[in-house]
């Protein structure tokens, strides 16, 4: 399976990162779809199934900004972040599917997988316990000289954990290189923004810690991808933690058992209308950086892909029985 | 009519709402959304946004609000939305609402509702059994109901308790079991366990869901000629160690069982127990079914092992009675 | 035991705030300056030792504000809160004392007490976890219709804590009344501010929570006072907390055996200028509110009571060791 | 030249931090201060403030920034100032450091550092001897060592150990025990006993600074005639169920002991053990003497009456002796 498209040398730059963008994001956007669509009605599905869909400008923007040093540590919908460090979709499929081939070897389901050599930290359910491990991160990262930068990912209803609290403080502190991102999708499962927070903006939180904080429309991937640019290298440059709020909208229930009943009538209907996808798409074709044609044969593309990982999931084994206890200390 | 141990939990909340207005209710997702797993739904639009709290995702803030609340004389219900969360909350539950009373006399009543227990593809976030994590701390109260008359009954007397309840509800259970609960207002005691059943050559003892996997297997050992007992504790703490040792006494073979894993689980209280209390009654070793020592596991063929079943009860339970 | 002292009638009401103020603050001192310079070294204080030592302006100065149904959550220099809120001087020797006669019969040591006769919640170690607790305080007094505030003490080292996020966040969210009142004495045991947060100032972490936050010197004793009316109108009136910082200087160690000597040379000295005893009485003396020889006769009535207080405690008895394991539960 | 149990520890991590670039310490106040108790004195100036890194008074970022660390293959070495503050980052322990390698092969090589304890007039908050909420938590490793020879050893041990370890260091042993240690590089494996003396008649099962309180029993009963042997378990997570078990099969008698309160104590997991595998060989009942289940007492008469001491043990193990 390949993983990127080709891109073309003589291509403007600006283009060829649209198409990345559109790639990754149609990559996540069918693959989610696949999973909560398809295989979780069919009962492939082991658990619970939470998806990013109209979010996807958030993992492609910022992570298509990561340098092969960083290291990310997503939360529950950031998909992508996966694709673009080279995780096959095939994998994330096996993973969903509590098989052999997922990253956690169905010791563990849907987005809870990580991997070391892409530089990838699995979260935990716990909301914004990653905070302080992407602290962690950045401070062996500065430790051993490396010049890389840790992104930590997280909803707007995490930043209500004291755990966000103590990590983002901790890396302010300490000046680590983290770029914080936060989803801004004005839910967290069933509660508004307004029942989370007092303050308007997770941005509004900088301050608390003598922090740059930025708001980006997190509908539109290229300027995501342009913010992390400003953040990273901030970031990057040992002036501490930068703090970005990706302004979203969770175009679903929270999961896939959710119909989302308590959102106020119209909001989905307003908030498709600037679908991360068709908004990149109608720019390409506006900018001159597509054709229509090309459009879809990419789009084709990616359902081919996604075919393939799919039917390369289903022929992965569940895991042996016999291994239930193997690994939970380095040797037993 | 038959009600589930889901309906039965949120039944006893009602009814003590309606008879107490000093009980209120506090957690995510609770209100308008009605719970992660529908418990309080209705609440809401019933008895209005005062008494039914949707906070924000702050278990050690739900926590020691609760504990702020109860100083004060209200009878806060705070829900985890999965018991694998309390550990947000951890140090508010263990170090401020179970020690108050003996270091200053001050009464927490308070009620942490913890969903918990596997067989539910939740993975190791979503499943976990932590009551031991309580059971060791004095000053807590550990319930943990197996049928729905339980549940009902022992949430109401944890919500009229006047000292800190961690009430862990099997999810499991939420919906597979029913049974026809009385019409009339009725409470089960703190601290009473139950003989499940009568049996005269083995005592099974365990709790929560795993009562149902013993007296399925007691059932398959009756098949055999094995007379099996089961006790299902209902009360963690404080431990009904009479019941628990009466049984043993009579039937001098104890199988301890629980879904929980297994080092540092109840089954060790319970076999230190009994070999303090009824050793000589013994005519064979304390034997335990437990789930082993990891991570709950997601993928199904992982967690069917990790879980303790009727057939793994049947055979420990085989080899004892034979003993 | 009497604790409060006679207030004439005709006097100015700023001249009799300020005798109460200065009765307050010098019983603190004299009470604390006994527990760890006499008692402590005489090994008749059972545990450890934390005075606030050129702090008591932030006890006095916020507590004498507070209403009888106000509910106290003091912290651990807060020892005038107890005084104000009408224990004896004795009793809280014998709780130094690990005497029957102590607010936890000996159960529990030196701050950590509370009695809710008094209006006062105990504080556990763990700092800022009775912040939570103080929204939680907050609900049930206007879930029952009382007009109280809750008045939420910690230090600035505190405000790094999880549950400190948690549980100021929860009391905006829900527009509780409670003041929130940090103790800024520029340490936390030997960690200066620059290394517990980034930013200047405790305050500036009230827009994360959209609250209103005020700094105010904190060895002003009327200044305090003055910011907390704002505070609790505010806090009482249904528009939520209000954060209030108090500026100091921790006069002393960290507790009665660190020598402070990570303290940089001089502070100790400069500080000790604003000494808000000193202050009040130079104001009091200044403005024509009270004479030299009341002022004397005033220290020699507090060295007074504080003998008698002294002796009371140390005649209450041990607790019994028979009584270890009782009030566990509310019977076993 | 004699060595205190924490100078022990001092030199334990010193060497390890001479040893290898990647360890490296952090928590509160225990760079320039030295930390509360002083384990890090020195530390600061010697190794800098890259290697030493005092934090906010934030436990969970402390243990959360520790994993970060140590999956990135450094060997962060996290002081709690106090045991009883581990539950402040109690999610970050259990929930993440846990159960990283299980769920996706992820090492985290990190040490908690947790100072435990009573008889120090520390009260609820600065006495409590929390191992077995670590105990029951698959994927820790716990430690609890009794000597300065232990101490250093396992201390080595843990830092090099590619598993998160919770180390228990008793406060009362700090500056209350010396030993002569050997001068060159040692260990102490992880997930060994030993036993501390020998004896036929009766086993006691102990670990921590109840190593000291055995021994001095031991040494009464001997007077009397009777020949204890003190197994001291040194780890308690994996635990040396052999070691524990010859005990027993040996003497026969069993009498556990700990400072921790007793219900949900290691005493259960050790009366389970012990009945499941040597049943056969127990002449008697298998007997506790632990805390009574109530927070630590402050005031002297009350904690000298809560904690175990020689008197205690003396007489339960006289009366087992007997049995
Ligand atoms: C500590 C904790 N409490 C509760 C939950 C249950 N939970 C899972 S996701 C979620 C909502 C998260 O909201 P947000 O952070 O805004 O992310 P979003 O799902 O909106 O992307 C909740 C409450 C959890 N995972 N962790
Ligand atoms: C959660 C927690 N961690 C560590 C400690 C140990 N400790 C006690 S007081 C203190 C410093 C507190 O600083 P601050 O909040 O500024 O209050 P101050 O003592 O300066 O008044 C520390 C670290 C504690 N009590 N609780
Ligand atoms: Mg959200
Ligand atoms: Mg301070």
């Amino acid at each position: 399976m390949s993983t990127t498209p080709a891109i073309g040398m003589d291509r403007q730059p600006q283009a060829a990162l649209a198409e990345r963008c559109l790639y990754y994001m149609s990559m996540m956007r069918e693959i989610e779809d696949r999973i909560e669509r398809k295989l979780y009605r069919q009962g492939k599905i082991v658990g619970g199934v939470y998806v990013g869909r109209g979010q996807e400008a958030i993992p492609v923007g910022t992570a298509l900004v990561a340098r092969p040093d960083d290291v990310m540590l997503p939360a529950h919908r950031d998909l992508a972040v996966f694709l673009i460090r080279g995780v096959s979709a095939g994998r994330i499929f096996a993973q969903y599917m509590g098989r052999e081939g997922g990253l956690t070897r169905g010791r563990d389901g849907n987005m809870h997988m990580g991997d070391l050599k892409h530089g990838i930290v699995a979260i935990i359910s716990a909301l914004a316990a990653t905070v302080p491990v992407a602290a962690g991160v950045a401070m062996a990262l500065r430790y051993k000289g490396i010049e890389g930068v840790a992104f930590s990912y997280f909803g707007d209803g995490a930043t209500s954990r004291g755990d966000w609290h103590e990590g983002v403080n901790f890396a302010a502190v300490q000046k680590l290189p983290v770029v914080f991102i936060c989803n801004n999708n004005q839910y967290a499962y069933s509660t508004p923004l307004s029942a989370q927070m007092a303050c308007a903006n997770v941005a509004d939180r900088g301050p608390a810690y003598n922090i740059p904080a930025e708001i980006v429309d997190g509908n539109d991937v290229l300027a995501v991808h342009e913010a992390t640019q400003r953040a990273r290298a901030h970031a990057g440059s040992g002036k501490g933690p930068y703090l970005l709020e990706c302004k979203t909208f969770r175009m679903t229930g929270h999961s896939a058992h959710d119909a989302a009943h308590y959102v106020p009538q119209g909001l989905f209907e307003e908030w498709g209308k600037m679908d991360p996808i068709t908004r990149l798409e109608a720019r390409m074709l506006a900018e001159g950086w597509a054709g229509q044609e090309a459009l879809d044969r990419a789009r084709a593309a990616v359902h081919r892909e996604v075919d393939e990982a799919v039917a390369w999931a289903e022929q992965s084994p569940f895991p042996d029985a016999a291994t239930l206890e193997e690994d939970v200390y380095e040797s037993r | 009519m038959s009600t589930t141990y889901l309906e039965a939990i949120r039944q006893g909340m009602w009814e003590e709402m309606e008879r107490d207005p000093n009980v209120f209710l506090l957690g995510e997702d609770i209100g308008v959304y009605g719970g992660a797993f529908k418990v309080t739904a209705g609440f809401f639009e019933h008895f209005g946004e005062k008494r039914v709290v949707d906070t924000p995702i702050s278990e050690a803030a739900i926590v020691g609000a609760a504990i702020g609340a109860g100083l004060m004389g209200l009878r806060p219900v705070a829900e985890m939305q999965f018991a694998d969360f309390i550990t947000c909350g951890f140090d508010q539950i263990v170090n401020f609402a179970a020690k108050c009373r003996y270091r200053w006399g001050a009464a927490v009543p308070m009620v942490v509702r913890a969903p918990s227990g596997g067989g539910i593809h939740g993975g190791p976030f979503h499943s976990q059994n932590p009551e031991m994590w309580f059971v060791r701390t004095p000053g807590l109260k550990v319930v943990a109901p197996a049928t729905a008359y339980d549940a009902k009954g022992l949430i109401k007397s944890a919500i009229r308790d006047n000292d800190p309840v961690i009430f862990f509800e099997h999810k499991g259970l939420y919906r597979r079991i029913k049974e026809d609960l009385p019409a009339e207002d009725y409470t089960v005691p703190i601290g009473v366990a139950k003989v499940a059943r009568e049996g005269r050559d083995l005592s099974i003892i365990t709790y929560g869901a795993m009562v149902w996997t013993a007296l399925e297997a007691a059932g398959k050992l009756a098949e055999e000629g094995a007379s099996v007992e089961v006790v299902d504790l209902r009360t963690l703490v404080p431990l009904d160690r009479e019941t628990v040792c009466a049984s043993v006494k009579k039937t001098s073979k104890a199988l301890l069982l629980h879904e929980d894993t297994r080092t540092g689980g109840m089954a060790g209280e319970l076999a230190a127990t009994l070999t303090e209390a009824v050793f000589e009654y013994l005519d064979g070793p304390i034997v335990r079914v437990t789930a082993p020592d990891t991570p709950v596991p997601y993928s199904p063929p992982l967690e069917q092992a990790f879980l303790p079943n009727v057939e793994k009860v049947v055979e420990k339970a085989r080899w004892l009675w034979r003993y």
